[in-house]
């Protein structure tokens, strides 16, 4: 199974990469988000419920922050477990500043993983396409997030917070 | 004196139509016991990878679960059902050992009380997989540093010593120098799976002589025995195999592959065993017919008479051989297709890639051949400027003409069969074509 | 994990069945109550093997657990054979051959008789919208139609003479 | 997990209990053609599970300028009423009969693609879904109800209750190719509503299935025609348009590039019918 996608945040990259290290933006922004602590300053642990159709169930997952080079990039290896199966893999993201703006930053993700379980029993594609779609709906919340947390409180070094969301 | 015949051209009922029509016929998975056990297939999730451990701790603790099968429950782990004729190597496994080479590869067999039960036990199953790269292409297979799908170190099926079946027949480049037309073409078919209405299964029942009794819809009763027999090391006669109805095979159900697991959960726990594919294990793991890649060249003559031919073929058995083999040897035989040509030179290559294994499917080998010798033929005659027809009853074979791999064609009939054709499409044949016939070749003529 | 009773209408009687929860009624009809006409073809919807009329009207029981039948009537083939002889959508598929693994015929013969139920003199596209649900490997399908529309001319001239 | 419990409650109240009390380990279903298939292969392992077929939601009628479809109505029903002539054609080209007297209108809304012709044409028909929760009722514009592939707003403690299609004068077609004539999945299905004044198209709906994460409306396409009067300049304009702006993949059934011309091939089609008709479709009636 192979991912890969990017996304327009409107939010200067070390704000991003703070967000996306914070396990209280994570549980807003991952869909199904039901619980999420941090284990280590590299380590998080969480459950995430999907209701998708046909097919109900909480996933335990575990991930651990590998080779993070703030704010740039980072890697993230772990575990996503339960009754559909497991899916154990790595991704990768990369964030660069968008062209054209002062504060924006364009993520760029890749990642791969083994399937297990059930799952693993469906066109691998679904699954791919599966993921991409929930990966999409977590960097779009977290560009809602980012866009509201700039509206409050205007980011330091004078820079105009950019209130426009782009999809 | 015509005689009256009484069968041949009649519509005759069927024997079994009544019990068709009103589903009273009994087929396999129609047949349930008391205590029949269920058995369902942990299978390889990914298409290529090393197979370090299985952990069943999870499953075993589900409701039901009764019993798993590994590689090491059972006595003979290879599952080469060409062995039967003397085909080697022995290559692939009842269930897997150390390494899956298709995505579906069978690894354990969990046994439960239930289907619900055998399901859940089958998604706790946890496998240690260390993924390696996969190969889906018959060419990419045979480049230099492709992954390597057999344990033998090459993708290609050794034929005495050589990486593919050779066919060689007079002179080919001399017919090429000669030829007034070069015409050559690619034909590619892909895997088609049969798809039978009724999947494969079988119930493996344990009789109190020390006999099992399976109740099985393969096409090939007496080589699933037989076959059963060597993987479970149990003389024929303690197996008593009972066929009957098979809702649709085409090939479908030559696999032998769930009788001798079936029967080895009922040798283990002295009860029933039932072990039938659901839909998507007979799509996705039963056997298919292979894919093949086809290259011709043919050397022509202006008048239209084939002088030379070049048959360059890929069969894609998959990750193992099962019946591939053999019908690459069928192929072979006849990929130059039913004509007589002087010069003919035929390379056929078996070859492995990370797709599920291939096997039997009407006709297989032959079909294939068919389709890309028959729409070469019409390439022919389009370059050389004469009907479809034509180019074929010109270069028709006879009885009696020897054949590229040396042996004088019998019972031939394809100018008989185009004459009728004809007739039925209305279409008008020249006298010279009406007149012939498959008969021999006067002999000035012969040697042909 | 606790079992429950149904009770639905089989073939015109009340049965009783205790059945894991939502065990299915192509599963109920199969192993429990011996109406192996119903066939087990992919338990996805999509072959028709397994098709039953559900107070008339034609679902596949594969998909239907036994619980969302209670209180209903529910025929399979078995319902439709006669004691002794056939019905004579039965005899038309024997006669032309609408059949040949026989696998697919149960669900064939099931539709058949819902369509007729419905619509005694269909068009042939009716009847091939009505089929668009049941596979069959074998015969490629013109068999089964043409089976269809001898019984429908039987059925008519039956009509004619009663 | 196998099977513990059933539930098939017999309103919507108790419905809601059982998902309140059960939470996200509750599996609902109404006519199963999705979840069957899942359980039987034994990649969908539920616990517990709810069906909606006795819950009292498979009323259809017709509420002044609306359509009001119960969540459980079944694809069959829709067959059989003619208010809006375009859910006729989208469920008489979804699955089979019998697939049609179990699969349910609300159903059809949860069906990934491939799959799911009706919830096209509902969503080119701009219909609303009712979403019924503890908190009572709120009402969701079809075309922002899903989120993602397999993703709606749905919230985990809300049933699906009702589809509300609002009866419109206009132009509609439905088109599907799929690779077989009946019982297929899509390669690419088009349903169109174009609002006509005098021979102009004054309002555009064009909803794309299979095309994208879930059916998906082409406002490019919509534009390149809104204003005209369907000439084939228009037309192949927004053929083209569509062709660009979906979000075409790769399954089992088609590739991503074959769907992808394949939007162009059939919206120029549905657009074509529309524009020259059997009967006088443009400045004419539903």
């Amino acid at each position: 199974m192979n991912v890969s996608g990017t996304a327009r945040l409107n939010a200067p990259r070390e704000q991003v990469f703070r967000a996306i290290c914070d396990p209280r933006v994570l549980m807003e922004i991952i869909p199904g988000c039901d619980a999420i602590e941090q284990v280590s300053p590299t380590e998080y642990r969480g459950v995430i419920t999907l209701r998708l159709p046909g097919v109900v169930g909480a996933y335990r997952t575990d991930v651990r922050l590998v080779d993070a080079v703030a704010p740039e990039r980072s890697g993230m290896e772990g575990r996503l477990e339960g009754s559909m199966g497991s899916i154990a893999g790595r991704a990768d993201f990369v964030l660069g500043d968008a062209p054209g703006s002062a504060s924006g930053t364009v993520i760029d993700y890749t990642g791969s993983g083994v399937i297990q379980g059930p799952l693993a029993r469906l066109d691998s594609r679904f699954a791919e396409r599966l993921a991409e779609s929930l990966i999409s709906q977590g960097l779009r919340a977290l560009n809602l997030r980012l866009a509201r947390e700039a509206a409050q409180s205007p980011s330091p070094g004078g820079l105009r917070p950019t209130t426009e969301v782009s999809e | 004196m015509t005689t009256e015949l009484h069968v041949v051209g009649q519509s005759v009922a069927r024997s079994d139509g009544v019990g068709s029509v009103t589903g009273r016929s009994l087929f396999t998975a129609d047949r349930s016991f008391p205590g029949m056990l269920h058995l369902k297939m942990v299978r390889s999730p990914v298409h290529h990878a090393l197979l370090k451990g299985v952990d069943l701790s999870e499953a075993e603790k589900v409701r039901g679960f009764v019993r798993a099968l590994t590689h090491a429950d059972v006595p003979h782990n290879v599952y080469t059902i060409l062995g039967l004729i003397g085909v080697e190597p022995e290559e692939e496994f009842v269930l897997a050992v150390d390494r899956v080479r298709y995505k579906g590869e069978p690894i354990v067999a969990i046994l439960a009380e239930t289907e619900a039960a055998a399901m859940e036990a089958v998604s706790k199953v946890r496998l240690d997989l260390e993924e390696l790269p996969a190969v889906f292409d018959v060419e990419e297979a045979l480049q230099p540093g492709a992954p390597v799908v057999t344990h033998w170190g090459n993708n290609t099926f050794m034929f005495e010593g050589h990486n593919c079946r050779r066919v060689r027949y007079g002179d080919v480049e001399q017919g090429f120098a000669e030829a007034d037309h070069i015409v050559e073409g690619v034909y590619s078919t892909s895997p088609i799976e049969q798809a039978p209405l009724e999947t494969t299964g079988c119930i493996a029942l344990p009789e109190a002589n020390g006999r099992y009794t399976v109740y099985t819809n393969t096409q090939a009763l007496y080589f699933s025995l037989d076959n059963t027999s060597i993987i479970l090391q149990v003389p024929g006669n303690r197996l008593h195999f009972i066929g009957g109805m098979v809702g649709g095979g085409f090939g479908g159900k030559v696999d032998v592959i769930v009788e001798p697991l079936a029967t080895l959960g009922a040798m283990k726990t002295n009860r029933p065993v039932r072990y039938v594919y659901s839909r998507s294990e007979e799509m996705q793991v039963s056997s298919t017919r292979s894919a093949w890649k086809i290259r011709v060249k043919d050397g022509v003559t202006s008048d239209g008479r084939i002088i030379a031919r070049k048959v360059t073929s890929y069969a894609d058995s998959g990750a193992y051989s099962r019946q591939t083999p053999y019908a690459l040897t069928k192929h072979a035989a006849n990929a130059a297709g039913p004509y007589a040509i002087p010069n003919v030179w035929i390379d056929a290559y078996c070859v492995y890639t990370n797709r599920t294994p291939t096997s039997a499917m009407r006709g297989f080998g032959v079909t294939m051949a068919s389709f890309a010798i028959e729409v070469q033929m019409d390439r022919i005659a389009e370059r050389v400027g004469v009907d479809p027809w034509t180019i074929r009853f010109l270069n028709a074979y006879r009885n009696g003409d020897i054949k590229p791999h040396r042996k004088p064609a019998e019972d031939a009939t394809l100018i008989e069969t185009m004459q009728a054709a004809a007739v039925l499409v209305g279409h008008d044949l020249p006298e010279a074509f009406k007149a012939m016939t498959s008969d021999p070749r006067p002999t000035q003529e012969g040697g042909r | 994990m606790d079992k429950v009773i149904v009770t639905f209408e089989l073939a015109g009687r009340d049965v009783d069945v205790m059945v894991s929860p939502m065990t299915t009624l192509q599963s109920v009809l199969r192993n429990q109550l011996g109406h192996t006409a119903v066939k087990d073809g992919c338990r996805q919807g999509g072959c028709g093997s397994c098709t039953v009329l559900v107070d008339g009207e034609p679902m596949m029981s594969c998909l239907l657990p036994v619980e969302d039948v209670a209180g209903r009537s529910v025929i399979t083939l078995e319902g439709i054979t006669p004691t002794d002889g056939l019905h004579p959508i039965q005899q038309a598929f024997l006669d032309a051959n609408g059949y040949q693994c026989g696998y697919c015929t149960p669900g064939m013969i099931v539709v058949a008789k819902a369509l007729l139920d419905h619509n005694p003199s269909p068009s042939r596209d009716e009847v091939v919208d009505a089929l668009s649900g049941n596979v069959c490997r074998c015969t490629g399908y013109l068999p089964i139609i043409e089976a269809i529309e001898s019984a429908v001319r039987a059925a008519g001239q039956q009509e004619a003479r009663a | 997990m196998t099977v513990t419990s059933y539930f098939l409650p017999d309103s919507v109240p108790e419905a809601l209990g059982l998902l309140e009390t059960h939470g996200s380990s509750l599996l609902v279903m109404a006519g199963g053609t999705v979840a069957m298939p899942l359980i039987n292969e034994g990649i969908s392992l539920p616990g517990v599970v709810m069906g909606l077929r006795r819950a009292g939601l498979d009323r259809i009628e017709r509420v002044g300028a609306e359509l009001r479809i119960g969540a459980t109505v079944t694809l069959t029903r829709l067959l059989d009423q003619d208010t809006v002539p375009m859910l006729r054609q989208a469920a008489g080209r979804t699955a089979s009969w019998s697939i049609r007297n179990m699969g349910t209108v609300g159903g059809n809304l949860f069906t990934p693609p491939p799959g799911g012709d009706v919830a096209v044409a509902l969503l080119a028909l701009d219909a609303r879904v009712t979403l019924t929760g503890p908190r009572g009722d709120r009402t969701v514009p079809l075309s922002e109800f899903w989120t993602g592939f397999m993703t709606s707003d749905l919230r985990p403690d809300e049933l699906l209750t009702s589809i509300t299609v609002p009866i419109e004068p206009g132009a509609t077609t439905f088109v599907k190719f799929g690779r077989k004539h009946a019982n297929t999945p899509a390669v690419v299905t088009v349903a169109v509503h174009l609002a006509v004044q005098g021979g102009t198209v004054t309002g555009a709906r064009i909803a794309l299935g299979a095309a994208g994460p879930h059916p998906m409306r082409a406002p490019g396409a919509e534009a390149a025609i809104t204003g005209s009067a369907l000439e084939p300049e228009a037309v192949g304009e927004a053929a083209a348009a569509a062709a660009r702006e979906c979000q075409a993949f790769t399954d089992g059934v088609a590739s991503e590039w074959y769907r992808r011309r394949m939007v162009g091939v059939f919206v120029l089609r549905a657009l074509t019918e529309l524009a020259q008709p059997a009967g006088p479709a443009i400045g004419g009636g539903a």
